[in-house]
């Protein structure tokens, strides 16, 4: 509460939290799979470890776009990240007429639609001045009316090479996981070593500071909205790949999940100061936490409620960080 | 030269041996200090000496690692923010301490836990309302106003009258950490007389100020601080200015004609680099800016300075009905906490957030240069800190102000904007300032200044006074003098 | 024609799923031909985004402030409504509930037996497997009645078979991506099992997620999605795999409409009706797949002679 | 002069919406411009309305509450089984939600925790409690809270009567007494209220409390019109609340709220969705259409906004 949560130098546990924020997700990670594994009586580590990588990889890829949006300062989240995956599934799917020289339309058109929606969830932010929860909660209403009215849920089957490259491994990794993992490379550079990331984290801290301090405070709140509905985009596509086509509800889950990976991971929910590797720990944390679950054979009931408690242990014990007081 | 202690044999407050670390840092290294009843104490000392934390210990918002400290005759182990309030003594944080989503009333009830039950509101209002019109006469604030649409300069009034307010209990010793870095001359003039009042009807005032005009005039005893340790205690008329920045650790004075001749000729090339109208200006007059000239907005605060620069600082690289800006401007914030400082990251981080594009190679912020530039920016400002990796806040406030000018001059900036930008900034490092501006302007780049102190509107080539969001007069050097920017500044009609 | 002044209301809870997209367009279809052929006024479709009861009940409160002689109605919650449901028949409205059924006694239902869905798994593995074997279940949306009852079926069949053991239990959601992330998740921890019992809709992931983890695909119950049929009837061709399919009809909310329009038209019908499930076996495959549009659910519309025939009880 | 004008305007905009909103659906159906038409509308947005003012003391302070959903949906089984069945254990279940609650608030202070995470855990353990106390949707709510919720109130529907009265007595409580002035200072500079004094870990506590006690009072109403419960039954109240805030005019940070503009969110949340229902839009765009209305209401804001801008 006072200025002395503000000296660097204090010893153990905490100070260890503070410097690296993401440590504790992936601590967290690590005593799931450990339990997972002794339950198992030591069996299909590598399995389990693999359907947590492609699983988690989903996760991470949404994740990434809302960890920017969410940096940008409190108040600031990307809601229709679940309806934008079915849309640019559908999108992705339908142009690709199940036909392998058409991937790369289809993903580009994904994409294109991403670009579209996060252009104009940033207009109703910026010009009607909404409050970006309530905005993009309604243009998640507007993207899921047209999803039903482009694809009628009609589940259509993405290319074979699509398929094989969702689902597929090199290596023994998920493809996926590995193009997950270079995504999230290239979002740390962009995070910390470009201009673009610091003026995100600027803009969270304060934003009347931020343009004072010459940051492009539109054209940064732009990007970052558009870059989470691409990325939801992207996610939508592989997903569809994966599971064999793009289905309404497809994203129903990742609206708690790609805020879940950013806040469990380490980043400042207040805004300002993020990372990129708390997306990855969190992100296996969580579906380890499933894996975990599921072979417990634990009711439903029981398995909401142990879950909860597991985030808050792990949070509890990862301690409170400093926050952004004025 | 440790001089004699108080005056009265029973101080009310007395420190001895008090040292305060924090982590590295050792803010305090052992302070004596007692202050008595009905004296004014002036305490001064170079950026980042340790006043405030001193007094944020009086106030028990922070808690001393060595040392004794008596308040009300007997020594308290744990000085806490109840003991202190009880002990009467209240504190005017350097960075205010209000809520801005309370009103003025609201804010006052906060202070004052007596201030409850059923139709608090009114005396409430009625009380803070008294005090400000007894401290401030002519004010304009009202009860009901709430703190986000004051003010700066009007927040302090708020925050300074709230300390004098008394229910039930009567403050007995006031702190007041440099309360006159964000007012007008006329109020902070109407709140020293106020102090002196206050001395003399039996109370204890603390002042903090970089003004040495302020704390001379108004003091009986200076404290000098230095390093966190106190170096020289004397009455106040056993100091003069320059013994007392000789106290302080700065070199003697120069001048200050000086400093101001060598701006006094403007060289205007053809083309001013800005051309602004302020939106609500009458008639024909604008302010023009051209390379290399120093340009000083004066008036009292609140007047539309701070909205042009900031309308002057959008219109950059964009279009805009009222300004016309070729180049690149930077801001200097003088409300640093809302406009300048970013709490969350490093020292360094804030000095470079201006210049990254400059220092990006490949679209990569380069690290190496990026330090260069912090390292760079410590030493010709001299930031007092052990690390420019450290957090923005644990630097003292006047420590802050330095890292945000750093980051306009360091900046590629042609056109550096700043909002009154020496609030809380030591006279020494003033000096260096001014000479830093004096020396860039010399070299091309443009300054519009805005400030408060008249001292300050010397070191320009040319001054725009303003009232009421226009611009009323507008000076060369020649023709400034403190009386025609007061006349200009009240009024009414000065060109119909 | 008597009803042809009578106006009917779709009331549906969730729109996000195939089955209930298919279920909208039957209506709009089947009741569109009503209307053009003087057997109702109107017949308008109301659907909610996502499952909440809250916002449903709203939803059929306003459906009663406009007047609407009958609603027909898939309920997201079985009890949960009751109290909107009441207000409608004190309304003196005619609510006829379909699929998921409401438990108030005024309102009439058009009920699937979803408990019987759940023996009829496990009768189906036995024949299959009489030695029995493990199982592997994956769950619905946790808290619902049907969720509940087919689960409560299951567990009866086993009862009935007790060679069988549901081994895991893991939660779909009804989602087949949530579906295919859990059986993936325990799949390496899984022993030998013989079948798959679902809830219908979730086989083609589970499939996809035996195959991703190189496990040997058993008897996976499948639920009338086209890709679950496109991929047995690969199977069946590459190596003779055998299961069976079924699930409600998208269309029984033409059913629904039929039984509302006969109870305006005066008919004495009673408040319980059942609907048998729209079921594929093995010989039925191929017919099954062509009745299925691409990428959607296995679906008939019913005309009301159908109706009066199920009013009947035959 | 205009420093008070101006918030005046700002505070009449969600009366403004509620009032636009409402206008158009008695144009087009003037059915609803009755007793019976207007409890019909908005005795559904009564429990929402207590949900949001549950939201809105956890947004006071600075925090979010994403677990006031669930927190409904537990209560809504809790009084549907053992308040009707066992109403000791009932009542005591009821308590200890709302002491958890408040542990919830001293937890996030003591740790200084992010409240959307604790909150994001705590959905899920809610949910969890409801699906195991009432596996399968059903149960009764009590007749005694039946009766209450359903009482025919002369002239005036109940739900308007209970939706003007919880506003009255939550802006009462935190815009005009002397604690509320705290708790409300708490949200704007914490530190300024440590400094003067006051218990910061009480404030959170206070807050957490009164958001347990106004989610129990949202469930119980809710059950009470429902008459019978299901685990799922709220969960969408957290989105719905945090709506309600906003359209009333809170903000996520800063401590600015208004209890009065909550209340009116909430009822126009509720009239948006009769509204649309009226209009009779094709199924395929009627959930796009709740969206385009939900951006048409907070427009009428920034218009209201600038035209205050340019008075200005
Ligand atoms: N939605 C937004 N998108 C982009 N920038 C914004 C947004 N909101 C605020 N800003 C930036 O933050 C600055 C401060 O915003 P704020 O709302 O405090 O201005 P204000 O209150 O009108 O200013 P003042 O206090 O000087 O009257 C604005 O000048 C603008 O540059
Ligand atoms: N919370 C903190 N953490 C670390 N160092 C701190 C903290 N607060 C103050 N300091 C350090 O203690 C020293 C004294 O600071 P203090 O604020 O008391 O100076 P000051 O005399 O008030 O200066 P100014 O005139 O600039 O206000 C400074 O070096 C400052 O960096
Ligand atoms: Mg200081
Ligand atoms: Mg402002």
């Amino acid at each position: 509460m006072s200025e002395a949560t503000l000296t660097t130098k204090r010893p153990g546990l905490k100070r260890l939290g503070r410097s690296y924020p993401f440590l504790f997700s992936f601590v967290g990670a690590a005593v799931i799979f450990a339990v997972t594994l002794v339950v198992n009586s030591f069996n299909g580590a590598g399995p389990i470890l693999t359907a947590a990588l492609t699983f988690g990889a989903f996760t991470v890829v949404v994740g990434l776009g809302q960890m920017f949006v969410i940096t940008t300062g409190p108040g600031n989240i990307d809601l229709s990240v679940p309806s934008t995956i079915a849309f640019a599934g559908a999108v992705a799917m339908k142009l690709m007429e199940g036909q392998d020289s058409l991937i790369f339309l289809g993903l580009a058109a994904a994409l294109g639609v991403g670009l579209v929606i996060g252009a104009f969830n940033y207009l109703l932010i910026r010009a009607l001045k909404i409050p970006p929860i309530i905005a993009t909660l309604s243009s998640s209403f507007i993207i899921q009316s047209l999803a039903i009215a482009y694809g009628r849920g009609l589940m259509i089957k993405p290319p074979p090479l699509l398929a094989e490259i969702a689902t597929g491994r090199v290596a023994g990794l998920p493809i996926v996981a590995l193009v997950a993992l270079a995504l999230s490379l290239v979002m740390a550079v962009v995070l910390h070593r470009t201009v673009y990331g610091r003026s995100v984290a600027a803009i969270g801290q304060n934003i009347r500071a931020a343009g004072l301090a010459g940051v492009k405070v539109d054209r940064v709140r732009f990007a970052t909205y558009v870059l989470s509905a691409m990325l939801a985009a992207l996610c939508g596509t592989l997903l569809a790949g994966f599971s064999g086509g793009a289905s309404l509800n497809m994203g129903e889950e990742y609206l708690l999940a790609s805020i879940a990976v950013v806040v469990v991971g380490g980043s400042a929910v207040a805004g300002g100061s993020s990372n990129v590797s708390g997306i990855w720990g969190a992100a296996l944390f969580l579906t380890l936490l499933v894996t975990m679950l599921n072979t417990f054979g634990v009711g439903a009931g029981v398995r909401q409620l142990l879950t909860g408690l597991i985030i808050i242990a792990v949070i509890t014990l990862a301690g409170g960080r400093k926050g952004a007081r004025h | 030269m440790t001089a004699s202690p108080a005056r009265s044999p029973t101080p009310l407050v007395a420190l001895s041996g008090v040292t305060k670390s924090f982590g590295a840092v050792r803010a305090l290294g052992g302070v004596d200090l007692a202050i008595g009843p009905g004296e004014c104490l002036g305490l001064v000392g170079h950026n980042g000496a340790g006043k405030s934390t001193l007094m944020q210990i009086l106030a028990g918002t922070l808690h001393h690692d060595e040392g004794t400290l008596v308040a009300g005759g007997a020594p308290t182990g744990a000085f806490s923010v109840g003991a202190a309030h009880d002990a009467g003594i209240r504190c005017v944080f350097q960075e205010l301490s209000l809520c801005p989503n309370l009103s003025v009333a609201e804010n006052t009830r906060l202070r004052h836990p007596g201030l409850k039950g059923f139709g608090w509101r009114q005396p409430a209002g009625a009380l803070i309302e008294a005090t400000l019109s007894e401290i401030f006469p002519g004010h304009t604030i009202r009860p009901d106003d709430l703190v986000a649409d004051l003010e700066l300069g009007e927040r302090q009034m708020v925050e300074i009258a709230m300390n004098f307010t008394a229910t039930g209990d009567r403050p007995r010793l006031v702190i007041l950490d440099e309360p006159t870095s964000s007012l007008d001359h006329s109020v902070a003039a109407q709140l020293l007389a106020h102090v002196r009042r206050f001395v003399a009807a039996g109370g204890s005032v603390i002042l903090i100020s970089h003004i040495l005009g302020d704390i001379l005039g108004t003091s009986d005893r200076i404290v000098v601080m230095r390093d966190g340790r106190v170096v020289a205690e004397r009455p106040a008329a056993q100091f003069d200015r320059a013994a007392l920045v000789a106290a302080m650790g700065h070199v003697a004075e120069t001048a200050p004609e000086t400093a101001a001749a060598a701006v006094a000729e403007a060289r205007p090339a053809d083309r001013p680099i800005v051309e602004a109208r302020p939106p609500r200006q009458r008639g024909a007059r604008s302010l023009t800016l051209y390379p290399g000239q120093i340009v000083g907005l004066a008036g009292l605060a609140g007047h539309g300075q701070t909205a042009l620069l900031r309308l002057i600082q959008n219109a950059a690289g964009s279009t805009s009905r009222f300004a016309k800006v070729e180049g690149s401007v930077a801001f200097v914030a003088g409300d640093r906490q809302a406009d300048g400082v970013f709490p969350l990251w490093s020292i360094g981080q804030n000095v470079t957030i201006r210049s990254l594009a400059a220092l990006s190679r490949f679209g990569l912020i380069d690290g190496r240069r990026e330090r260069a530039v912090e390292e760079a920016a410590r030493e010709t400002f001299q930031i007092r800190t052990p690390d420019m990796d450290d957090n923005i806040l644990t630097l003292s406030g006047g420590n802050q102000q330095k890292a945000l000018f750093a980051r306009a001059l360091a900046s590629d900036a042609a056109i550096i904007a700043m909002d009154d930008p020496m609030r809380g900034v030591d006279v020494g490092t003033k000096r260096e300032v001014y000479a830093r501006i004096a020396e860039e302007a010399e070299k091309g780049r443009a300054f519009l200044w805005y400030t408060t102190e008249f001292d300050e509107l010397l070191n320009c080539s040319h001054v725009y006074v303003f009232r009421s969001g226009e611009i009323v007069a507008d000076l060369p050097r020649g023709e400034l003098t403190e009386e025609k920017v007061l006349q200009s500044s009240f009024e009414e009609t000065a060109d119909a | 024609q008597e009803a042809s002044d009578k106006t009917f209301a779709l009331s549906n809870n969730y729109a996000g799923n195939s089955w209930r997209q298919a279920m909208i367009k039957s209506w709009e279809t089947g009741t569109k031909a009503a209307v053009e052929a003087g057997a109702a006024k109107a017949a308008d479709a109301f659907t909610t985004g996502e499952n909440s009861p809250t916002e449903q009940a709203a939803q059929l409160q306003n459906l009663i402030l406009q007047g609407y002689n009958a609603i027909v109605l898939n309920a997201a919650s079985p009890s949960a409504l009751n109290g909107a449901v009441k207000e409608a028949c004190d309304a003196g409205i005619t609510v006829v509930s379909f699929d998921g059924v409401v438990t108030e006694p005024c309102a009439w239902r058009v009920a699937v037996d979803f408990k019987k869905m759940g023996v009829d798994q496990i009768d189906y593995l036995a024949t299959r497997y009489p030695d029995g074997g493990n199982l592997l279940e994956i769950r619905g949306l946790a808290g619902t009645s049907v969720d509940d009852e087919i689960h409560a079926g299951l567990l009866e069949g086993i009862k009935k078979h007790p060679n069988f053991k549901i081994v895991r239990e893991v939660q779909g959601d009804w989602t087949q991506t949530v579906a295919q992330k859990s059986v993936a998740s325990v799949l390496p921890s899984l022993p030998e099992i013989v079948g798959v019992v679902t809830q219908g809709g979730d086989g083609y992931g589970a499939a996809q997620a035996f195959e991703a983890a190189g496990k040997p695909v058993p008897t996976i119950i499948m639920g009338n999605r086209q890709d679950e049929l496109a991929w047995w009837k690969e199977q069946k061709d590459k190596n003779g795999y055998e299961t069976f399919s079924q699930s409600i009809a998208p269309g029984v909310s033409t059913l629904a409409f039929w039984v509302a329009k006969e109870i305006l038209d005066g008919t004495e019908v009673p408040k319980d009706l059942s609907v048998p499930t729209l079921r594929i076996d093995q010989d039925g495959l191929e017919k099954g797949l062509e009745m299925t549009p691409e990428g959607g659910v296995t679906n008939v519309e019913y005309t009301e002679e159908q109706a009066k025939a199920v009013i009947a009880g035959k | 002069m205009t420093r008070f004008s101006s918030r005046v305007l700002r505070s009449a905009v969600p009366a403004l919406s509620f009032g636009v909103i409402l206008a158009a659906i008695f144009v087009i159906q003037p059915r609803a411009m009755s007793y019976v038409g207007m409890n019909l509308m908005l005795n559904l947005a009564l429990p929402i309305a207590f949900a949001t003012i549950a939201q809105l003391f956890v947004l006071t302070i600075g925090d979010l509450d994403l677990s006031i959903g669930g927190f409904v949906s537990l209560v809504a089984c809790i009084a549907a089984t053992w308040l009707n069945d066992t109403p000791l254990l009932g009542v005591a279940a009821l308590l200890a939600c709302i002491g958890v609650y408040a542990l919830l608030g001293a937890l996030i202070h003591w740790r200084n925790l992010p409240s959307i995470v604790v909150t994001l855990g705590m959905s899920f353990v809610w949910l969890g409690c409801a699906v195991l106390i009432l596996p399968s949707p059903g149960g009764s709510a009590p007749t005694w809270l039946t009766a209450i919720v359903k009482f025919k109130t002369p002239y005036v529907p109940l739900s308007i009567l209970g939706a003007a009265v919880l506003a009255f007595v939550v802006h009462v409580a935190l815009m005009r007494s002397a604690a509320g002035v705290v708790l409300r200072g708490a949200g704007g500079n914490a530190q300024a209220v440590a400094r003067a004094g006051w218990s910061l870990l009480r404030v959170k506590v206070t807050m957490y409390a009164l958001a347990g006690c106004f989610g129990v009072l949202s469930g119980l109403v809710l059950v009470g019109t429902t008459t019978s419960a299901d685990a799922n039954i709220a969960l969408r109240y957290t989105l719905f609340s945090i709506a309600g805030a906003i359209l009333g005019g809170a903000e996520f940070t800063g401590g600015r709220v208004s209890p009065i503009g909550a209340v009116l969110g909430a009822l126009t949340l509720a009239l948006v969705g009769s509204l649309l229902s009226f209009m009779r839009i094709s199924p395929d765009w009627q959930i796009g259409a709740q969206g385009i209305m939900l951006i048409a209401v907070l427009a009428l804001r920034t218009l209201v906004n600038r035209l205050e801008a340019r008075e200005a």
